[in-house]
């Protein structure tokens, strides 16, 4: 054990840190889940893909840097430590590239991976249905095939698209075996949202953004070279891409050891100004949100020294995703009590930040799999109980 | 003892729900986002059924009633989050008057709303008077700044001299009548729940029969079961004048304000992405409750003061 | 509403405080859940049956006082304001008595009840058997007819019969009709433990007493006329009781409150002490405790005066059951807290009361249906979930 | 940065956890609740195993090891709910020694304990020395007075005159091991617990079936899970004296203790009556988990003493 950064991974953050110093957006970005906001994000994107900060951890060929986990883990905690704006390439770069390196083609990834990264092409994920939500076996979009033409015919709706109004492309599953039911038939079918046939409806969320999107497609066309794994196997594909949202790649560390500073900073101005003397519990709400990110820091770097040593990860992420979005809630919940009454304002500074993070967080227990059914898979499969 | 309200207090009650029901839909709450006033259009029907005037005198038009009376009109305003100062105007300012401006304040010909200690005023630039520490000022004195509520139907405005000092009689009425609101939005927010959880199937089934959702859904029941009769034993203790009707105050808000809230989080919870979209209903509650869970003093500022009162004296509970 | 007491309620305080500051044992008795403890608390039961404390709300005929429910919930209050014996008569007079009354005949009221009151003859309940706890269907004692003695015969084994070592008959439900399932083919019997075939086993609790027992049945006569309500009708009989179990009657707020008023003192205590400037949170705890033990007597003051009223209660019986329980738990944990490193100790004053009561409370979430069942019921019959 | 054991480390985890399966089974550990001494007998066995010693210096028989090498052995005593004054005397006493009396507390020949700050010392009957303060007494010269612990096998003593001060160091190390013996508790509890849900069958199928249940499990899990590295992560600190070890270990007790008591919590919920006797043995772990959990420190105080050093001043989380 040796819980020191190297030497290697010490000028590896310099580095990061440098650049990000040098680089990040003063005053910060609009919310990248607007029309507006995601433009200036594509540019930010692309600062970052031109200094090779877009993606670390990918081979050089693609834009990366061949990073270690280690060093993706210590960029991350400089993003969010220089307060860096949220990556709108985040679902193609951690879920579908995954996807991508481990059952696409070599021409696939050089078609896409590059564009991917610089946000030349932006993507987003196509998994939900108004009927299949939790229940994502439930899909009932299909796809038929057309001879002819070399490719399929897709119908069908998606929902709870994130940022789908903005994006170019789709990643999704859609049903190419009627006959076959559930976690069979299904295809994995990248969509390119342009093409005719394909109809996108904003829908605004909580915090007011239009960050989700309905995408209704009538007999869209898709060529066989946007299959991404076997025909009628894309459930088997799709998992290993819902295992990484799950997993720390969705939300890693440095996000919370960030947002733990800031709710300690917020802390001290509130108690500075006698704020919080009528309040005696919430300092402790402070401090254990503070102790959470820093759980989850050792919990990451315990589980990536056991995946750099040659180790799996499987249910365990279930774990980690219900401990993330929690302590996410907890933590704006608490910053939210230390604003008190002002917690409801969304034209100050602090409090609009927080309670925009609030909302936020209010979706990580329900997206990615619900935290109930990943209390059923840490059950039943880390535990061993009984399915049912 | 007897802990029930009168075959007229209920009557009543059924009226407002009724004509709340009817006439203030999720449309109406919607609307008030958007439109000038922030508000429902309803405040001078509201003074005809009698809600605005309960605490006013006879003699004034008003009901002559007491907060017992009120309380359970203001649990239904929050049911249908009513987008109006009703608790600053029925329950706080409107005890405080005797003349004509209580008569125009009973029908609803005018609107009075308060300034509390946090120097948000609601619905400062649609009223026409002020409660600014112990006396009622013309919102144009008051240099109103407006801000921007996460409830876009809360129109809100710091100003520039925020009373120093309140009644305490004052912030109790606030405090009681915004605890009786959310009592209404918790129990409307878990309604609409248990109306979804029985609609939606997930795997085959309702969702609703799964024990992870009942589970949810039962604690809050536990919740409001267990706060409401707090809201009522204060609204008895303020319309008697018990010389503990702060500590039953801050009793009933402080359990009030943490029923809504979880109200509000397994709501969206067990609704999941409908949920959490604008164009369902479920957040024109749900952030009503953040707001007025803050308000007036939240849960640990509430428990703070019960604390102070049972902890730094030596007393027995309901010591008799 | 009128929430002050009336003058004849506030009498009858007054007669039960004078009688209770008079009469409660001085030191306290030692557990009634022990053979001499148990001894002391019959004595004490007689006391309370002579000065008609015993069972207040019962008819004159049987030793009552025909007391109003609302009386009844005020003696209470002052019989743990008094810091009284717990009642050791209490599976009679709470969980027996009532079925009594409502299924009983005029004989068996008669016979049983008087000595009941006085703990001439104490019960202990027979419901659990070892596969045949939530689950209470799953009862598989049975009972066979004995024509020619006018009687039935019982065999099986009965689980953690509170006080049975001690106690002198036992009430449970028996397989009367082998052919029955589940909820059908049951009978409600009154058994004599000394009766031939019985054999009763102590069972040792986590709080070292011997609050449990084990009793074994081998071909026990019990003649007809304790047979309570219908043969093969001991389910619909039985539900009355489980539900008063659950109700308020088990547990008045009375008891929450006196326990709310030890927890203040000794908050004081231990404030004057300095000992708690390390832990600002235990403050927040003892409040939230004091206002729960509040909420749960204003709670049943509500639920009181719809019941006098002729008004009914049904499952939100179990919303009660919930509240009392955790309740009891959350406010032995809080005075754990505030014992600190004395908070194991079992031979102090303070660390050994709370300690024992706090293994107690454990013991509330669990019996008389668990609060994982109760939440299920207030689910489906409250709220009016589906089933599954 | 590389956070996990050497396989010597993991060897010798392994080692212990065999010894103790086989010679601490639930039995002996009922054992020490009636007997003389309320310990084990394997005093002797655990210094020839190199347990008692792997602080002390090669020289003196000891493994000159640190708090990495110990700390998993520590969580094994846990595990096997151990009687012994293991922490006391191998995490605490050792270290502070380096003469002959390191050679025999390295081999077992005598047992140390400690005096902490609130008096109550563990086995100083039995006890060759206690460590008071910064200096190593006879038990004899402490005026014993015995104390009944929930766990019948905690033998404890309160002395006339407690330590007016501890030395950090070893109140650190204390509670480090505390911390890691919590661990290894709600582990077995946490795997009894599971075993029984498989086993136990209501409503005609096992009780682990049912989502309430499973939901209780997995949120013994989470606490596990997240707990865990930061013990280790302490047991770094020390060994290396990182400047912020208090802090560290303040972070691991505090959260160690509460996934022991929810551990306890669930197992004894899920068990229902059964685990409420003591015929059945997991009140043996429960009980020893609700003593620690309090000893040394509880979550609340180590929760307070993390807020002095995160909130008084001015610092990001693991300040590069």
């Amino acid at each position: 054990m040796d819980l020191t950064f190297t030497e290697h991974e010490d000028a590896f953050r310099a580095d990061a840190r440098a650049w990000l110093e040098e680089n990040v957006p003063r005053p910060p970005l609009p919310s990248g889940d607007t029309r507006e906001g995601f433009a200036l994000h594509k540019e930010w994107e692309r600062a970052l893909f031109d200094a090779r900060w877009a993606v670390v951890s990918w081979p050089e060929a693609y834009g990366g840097r061949e990073a270690s986990l280690m060093e993706w883990l210590i960029f991350e905690e400089e993003y969010y430590r220089a307060g860096a704006p949220q990556r709108v390439t985040q679902n193609g770069i951690f879920l579908l590239a995954p996807t991508l390196f481990e059952f696409g083609t070599e021409e696939q990834r050089e078609r896409i991976l590059p564009k991917m990264a610089s946000a030349e092409e932006t993507w987003c994920q196509g998994w939900s249905e108004p009927n299949a939500g939790s229940d994502l076996a439930g899909i009932k979009s299909r796809a038929v095939r057309d001879e002819a033409n070399g490719g399929w015919r897709l119908s069908g709706q998606k929902t709870w698209t994130t940022r789908g109004a903005f994006c170019d492309r789709l990643f999704g599953l859609f049903r190419s075996d009627p006959d076959a039911d559930r976690h069979h038939g299904l295809t994995y079918f990248l969509v390119d949202l342009r093409a005719e046939g394909v109809t996108v409806r904003a829908v605004e969320r909580l915090d007011g953004d239009e960050g989700f999107a309905e995408v209704f497609l009538e007999d869209v066309f898709v060529p066989d070279r946007d299959v991404l794994g076997t025909v009628h196997e894309g459930w088997r594909v799709a998992m290993a891409t819902t295992g990484s949202e799950r997993g720390l790649t969705l939300r890693s560390p440095g996000r919370f050891m960030a947002a733990a500073a800031r709710l300690a900073d917020l802390y001290r101005r509130r108690a500075d100004d006698g704020a919080l003397d009528s309040d005696p519990t919430v300092r402790d709400a402070v401090v254990r949100a503070w102790i959470d990110a820093d759980a989850y820091r050792w919990q990451t770097f315990w589980i990536v020294t056991r995946l750099m040593d040659g180790g799996q990860t499987g249910p365990e992420a279930s774990l980690v995703k219900i401990f993330w979005s929690e302590l996410d809630v907890r933590l704006h919940e608490t910053a939210l009590r230390l604003l008190g009454s002002r917690a409801e304002l969304v034209d100050g500074d602090d409090p609009a930040a927080w309670m925009k993070g609030w909302q936020f967080a209010l979706s990580g227990p329900i997206y990615a799999g619900t935290n109930e059914i990943q209390r059923n898979v840490v059950a039943e499969r880390v535990l061993g109980l009984p399915r049912r | 003892m007897r802990f029930a309200f009168t075959d007229e207090q209920l009557a009543m009650r059924d009226a407002v729900r009724a004509f709340l029901e009817k006439e203030c839909p999720a449309k109406v709450v919607r609307d008030a986002w958007t439109n000038d006033t922030g508000r429902s259009g309803l405040w001078s029907r509201l003074g005809e059924l009698g809600v605005l005037g309960v605490l006013a005198p006879e003699a004034r038009g008003g009901f002559g009633g007491d907060y017992l009376d009120l309380v359970l009109l203001l649990e239904e305003t929050g049911r249908a989050a009513l987008p109006e100062p009703v608790v600053e105007h029925a329950a706080v300012a409107v005890p405080r008057l005797d003349d004509a401006r209580a008569e125009a304040a009973a029908a609803g010909d005018v609107t009075i709303t308060v300034a509390p200690p946090s120097g948000l005023v609601l619905y400062a630039d649609t009223a026409d008077l002020v409660l600014h520490g112990d006396r009622f000022v013309e919102p144009g004195t008051l240099q109103l700044r407006r801000h921007e509520s996460v409830d876009g139907s809360r129109r809100l405005f710091a100003i520039a001299a925020p009373p120093t000092s309140i009644h305490l009689a004052s912030l109790d009425r606030a405090a009681l009548g915004v605890a009786a609101q959310l009592i209404g939005l918790a129990d409307r927010m878990l309604t609409m729940t248990v109306e979804y959880a029985k609609e939606r199937r997930q795997f085959g089934v309702p969702i609703g029969s799964f024990q992870a959702v009942k589970h949810h859904l039962a604690d809050v029941a536990l919740a409001l079961e267990f706060s409401r009769p707090l809201v009522y034993r204060a609204a008895w203790s303020i319309a008697r004048g018990d010389d503990d009707r702060s500590v039953h105050v801050a009793m009933a808000k402080a359990r009030a304000s943490e029923a809504a809230l979880r109200a509000g989080r397994v709501a969206l919870q067990v609704h999941g992405a409908i949920g959490y979209t604008t164009e369902y209903d479920l957040h024109l509650w749900m952030k009503r409750a953040w707001a007025l869970a803050a308000s007036w003093g939240d849960a640990a500022w509430h428990d703070a003061r019960v604390g102070r009162a049972i902890l730094d004296t030596d007393r027995l509970p309901e010591e008799q």
